[in-house]
């Protein structure tokens, strides 16, 4: 039984984790690089390690002094969190081979998980519902045109390499895809010794829709439902929500079959994803699992009632998942919205610095899972996703609302975020309707209202803006003259106390 | 008019709203004791309650609505301000100063006195009238920066300017004469 | 239907009520006392009134300047909260003559509630079980004694009047019965006019077990769970939970009936709360209807889904509640402790002052209610509750677990509270078997476990408390010797950044 | 021994758990650079690292577990402080000081020197020698208050006292001298 996790991460999926080790009444082993001494899962971890310099291949990639972290502090096993070495099959090997309880799939279920075209292969071998596209890699130009050509324009081209689409390149026609044959080709052998390009069949107005799995290493495997994860940016989640607004419990159980079966084709056993694509007919397609804890997880935490991070213990531990798929039973509405360090007007462009002034919004049906606090810092070495605001609700109406208060409740003073953009995505008309897919900011030209909702609340705040700048002017010209004279009469009633 | 005691003086502010075509005009009208003001924002009376202030930062009720402001940037030309959570921009007019004093003299009496003096400490950025001009009351005599903001003194009075103070760059502290006004 | 809603109340359950307003996008308005400006239901409130002095009955109390700024501010309804005006029959009349939609009962209704000996009458008359004592009030001592004859001593001497544990005296014999009498009737003409006793049989190691109730203008009612709210100090709550470990579907079942039937005795209309006592023979007495939104009422909300001060509204619009009886299931478990500003080892003796830094929990299950924010006051003018901890969990033990560990994260400075007890009763084995009772803190000594569990902590922390300070004092040294000399080396590490 | 650079003085604190039998013991051992130091706490040593530290407050790392300590109260006889949440009150020992420095020179080569003199700024709360005395490296000289501690300044070498140049009740600079020992 696993008695001590050292977590292989930073930021809020770290904190995430000690929760429910604390929960469990596991200690929790923290490991931080030079830039994070500051942060707050040190703070929170029974113990903390440092493991190097601020470049994650210097720290948080580092998996022989992770590993040797690992021993020196006693820890059993080691949860990996999402991003990182989560989904490094030599790094489950490595902990394998020391003897490490690695809290997610084997290094062979991962590596046919990472490899999409083998994972692909498997898939339609088992008969899951799969993109149309070329049936392994294409090494040669001419083979991915003769796919292409048979399949019909637009088509994508796709590194097995990529993941949170890096590495997608959309082509429509020959020319086109010949010159990003050649620079994919080019990127893939400098980054991985070889071309390892795929194509797929471009499909226009899709939905992203992902099924929540486990599977234990008895065999029991369960999926617990839906999570629609349509709205996104370049390729990257931005909302997610559990259900889909399409999925009803027919097609959840029909989908949700063909989930398990793509988990028990990779053997997987941990907590995982099958994602997929949902056409306008509503037809699925298989595109990949993620053989780790999701971003998004929280949704379907909220909608489920489960502790999917204590399910992937368990797991871990040997243990069967202590439900059956009929115990299962969506219960109400949840929505996330990722709080990402970025300038949604500089093509999502991460923002970096201190962050002066933190206000975590709270009240009922409200979670946030977030490194933030007041002085800390969100460093240009990791990723921008400095937190997750999640909402629960009776249904989809109340989760929304309630998510659109916390959102105005959620100040963040140091760094830009999308918190006005999903303002405007969530009281949109297509959003609240329901008319979702992966080009939602485009088709409805999101941003250009985003702007139009700024212009609009700046402006109806502006005369409030205008009263205090009149006041203030008066207040700093008075403290020119006089600290002593005002002092009193500046005193905030604050003090008063 | 203004409370005696604290000698406030009536700012006439002017602003653009930054990415709209909205121009802003607000004065302070009067302090009613208690922190309480009396303001005229876009022609219209209103009532304003400070419940805390900072250098950077005040908490107000306007019409019993609760506003927080913060201060990011407060420079010549702009300000740029987020209020309860919304971030917006005020630019100076160019049609007019950003900032017009409308009284320059502290005292009621002003008008039969011969000195116009600084009521704030500053560095003087220009000079608009000269030894032996003929102005009238609410003439721009100089403008001051103070606190990165611009500031017209006017005239106290109709008179011939009998003498300046002044230099171009220096500096003059509050109550400093700047010009004799006959 | 209600489109603005004055709230004629303060603090944490202020900002509960506000957010519900901003979720049904009704407009809130806040009134505030000289003490409250800086209060925060103040700043979230849509629209914000001065109604006088700091002293409750010139501000909170102070029914016509309320009444009054509900008209100034244009608002169509009152909630009332719960505690100053929320069960003044007086209130609810006035608010009908002048067309204001006072959200709760009729006065009616209201004054039948408020009077216990008449309330108890109705009920007996409807058959719903009640503690033996005096059919109605007792105005001679010798009328007193002759009921506490008939039932046995020991007896409760209550007032008419009392509520939340004031006015009430245990008495274990004639004499001691003689004595509180005649303070007790002095007491009650001093501050009614007349002396307005009642007799009950003392009943030992009860539980209180209290019924959620909704009732609607057309006669649908419901009951929401049980909650079990056992564990208190000077017979007030402490701390909440719902269901409660000795109700199962079946009592669930009979009780519910039986609180139904006590909210249509009175013709009660709006959520309320039906409050038994539970012998341990599994015997339930009926004491009172709480004709208000109760303190506790998140755990209802929890368990149930539901959000109360909507389902007011929803009442006071004259809606028919939107669900029945069948239609609602407990979720989970979920338990409330309340963060009063007191201090423990002085028999929880009110602690005020300001709060110089505040922490409040979050994580999956943990809810707060609170009015805390860094540089707030706790007013000496008001009551000590600053804010409840919720929390949920699948089963008691998940909800307890989160509560134990959202403790340890609400770090208040300034006030004392009662954290490092709940601690204790949280973890005693007592607590986790469920054997609760109203004189739970005395019956386990859990006061001299306290002091125990706080020695055993600070000596668990204390040789890194020493190493702190060994390391502070040489920091204090030096910053004496030379500031400039050694600043850089004890810049922090935020700083750096 | 310590750290050549910054004159670590080695510290050590004798205190007792208030409420409880605990009597607790610790030095500061060393400094090994990068905010990271050796400590002796009861007979055992122990690595700390500083993450943060003001006034009132300590962020560290003992022996890698992270711990917030801030301080309440430091007065002469009691440090009350609040370690991870839990508070706890450190007493004086009543057998001895709660400071005792080992090192009252600042210099390696003290012994060979006459002047004893103040590391730090303070004010002489007590005067334990008078001239004329013969006494011993590590005898109490005077006690000196600063930052509301109790700290005995001891002698840096074995001599007879030859002058005293201390008045209870004075203040003291850094680096006065507070006798001469011969």
């Amino acid at each position: 039984m696993i008695k001590k996790i050292l977590i292989a991460n930073r930021g809020e999926i770290a904190i995430r984790v000690i929760k429910t080790c604390n929960a469990l009444g596991i200690k929790s082993v923290a490991v931080y690089s030079d830039e994070d001494v500051n942060s707050k899962h040190v703070k929170m971890a029974s113990e903390a390690y440092h493991i190097g310099a601020a470049s994650p291949s210097q720290s948080y990639l580092n998996m022989e002094k992770i590993a040797e972290t690992t021993i020196i502090s006693g820890a059993d096993a080691i949860h990996p969190g999402y991003g990182f070495l989560s989904e490094n099959a030599e790094f489950a090997d490595l902990c394998e081979k020391k003897k490490i309880n690695f809290i997610g799939p084997s290094g062979k279920s991962m590596r046919l998980c990472g490899d999409k075209m083998e994972c692909k292969d498997v898939m339609i071998k088992a008969k899951v519902p799969t993109v149309p596209g070329s049936l392994g890699i294409v090494e040669e130009v001419e083979k991915a045109l003769d796919v292409a050509h048979s399949i019909g324009y637009p088509v994508l081209l796709k590194s097995v390499f990529g993941g949170g689409g890096r590495g997608i390149r959309l082509v429509h026609d020959e020319k086109e895809l010949r010159e990003a044959f050649e620079i994919a080709s080019g990127e893939s052998k400098a980054a991985f010794g070889k071309s390892a390009l795929f194509v797929e069949k471009f499909l226009p107005k899709i939905r992203h829709i992902e099924f929540q799995l486990a599977r234990d290493k008895h065999g029991n495997a369960v999926h617990i439902f839906e999570r629609e994860c349509s709205i996104q940016r370049r390729h990257q989640k931005l909302i997610e929500m559990s259900p889909s607004p399409v999925v009803d419990q027919k097609i959840r159980d029909e989908i949700g079959e063909i989930a398990v079966k793509a988990a028990v084709a990779v053997d997987y056993h941990n907590a995982g994803t099958a994602e997929f694509l949902r056409l306008d007919d509503g037809s699925f397609y298989f595109i990949e699992i993620n053989a780790r804890l999701q971003v998004e997880h929280p949704v379907t935490e909220l909608v489920s009632g489960l502790d999917l991070v204590k399910l992937q213990i368990d797991i871990a531990n040997g243990q069967e998942i202590p439900f059956k798929q009929k115990d299962l039973k969506v219960n109400g509405c949840s929505i996330e919205c990722r709080i990402n360090a970025e300038d949604t007007f500089l093509d999502f462009a991460p923002s970096t610095g201190k962050i002066f002034d933190v206000n975590i919004p709270s009240g009922p049906g409200v979670r946030v899972d977030t490194y933030l606090y007041p002085g800390c810092t969100v460093s240009p070495y990791y990723d921008s996703l400095m937190g997750k605001l999640i909402t629960w609700g009776q249904n989809f109406e109340e989760a929304r609302q309630r998510m659109t208060l916390a959102l105005s409740d959620f100040y963040i003073e140091g760094v830009e975020t999308a918190i006005p953009l999903y303002q405007t995505i969530l009281n949109s008309k297509e959003f609240i309707s329901g008319d979702l897919s992966t080009d939602f900011l485009d088709r409805f030209k999101i941003l250009d209202r985003l702007r139009d909702d700024m212009k609009k609340e700046a402006s109806g705040k502006s005369e409030a803006a205008l009263a205090a700048t009149l006041i203030h002017s008066e207040f700093l010209k008075n403290r020119i003259k006089s600290h002593k004279e005002h002092s009193v009469r500046w005193k905030t009633q604050v003090d008063r106390h | 008019m203004l409370d005696g005691k604290h000698k406030w003086i009536g700012i006439d502010m002017k602003f653009k709203l930054e990415n709209t075509d909205e121009n802003l005009d607000g004065e302070i009208v009067k302090s009613v004791g208690n922190n309480e003001f009396v303001l005229k924002i876009q022609g219209k009376e209103r009532d304003l309650k400070v419940i805390t202030m900072t250098h950077d930062k005040v908490e107000f009720m306007l019409d019993s609505v609760y506003h927080i402001t913060k201060y990011l940037e407060n420079s010549t030309n702009r300000i740029t301000l987020v209020i309860d959570g919304v971030k917006l921009t005020f630019n100076k007019r160019p049609d007019m100063d950003k900032i017009v004093y409308k009284h320059s003299g502290s005292d009621s009496a002003a008008d039969s006195q011969i000195n116009l003096k600084s009521q704030i400490p500053g560095r003087v950025v220009s000079i608009n009238v000269a030894t032996g001009d003929n102005i009238k009351k609410g003439d721009v005599v100089c403008v001051l920066e103070s606190m990165k903001m611009q500031i017209s003194i006017k005239s106290h009075k109709d008179g011939i300017v009998k003498s300046m103070k002044l230099k171009q760059g220096a500096s003059v502290a509050k109550n400093d004469v700047l010009a004799e006004i006959e």
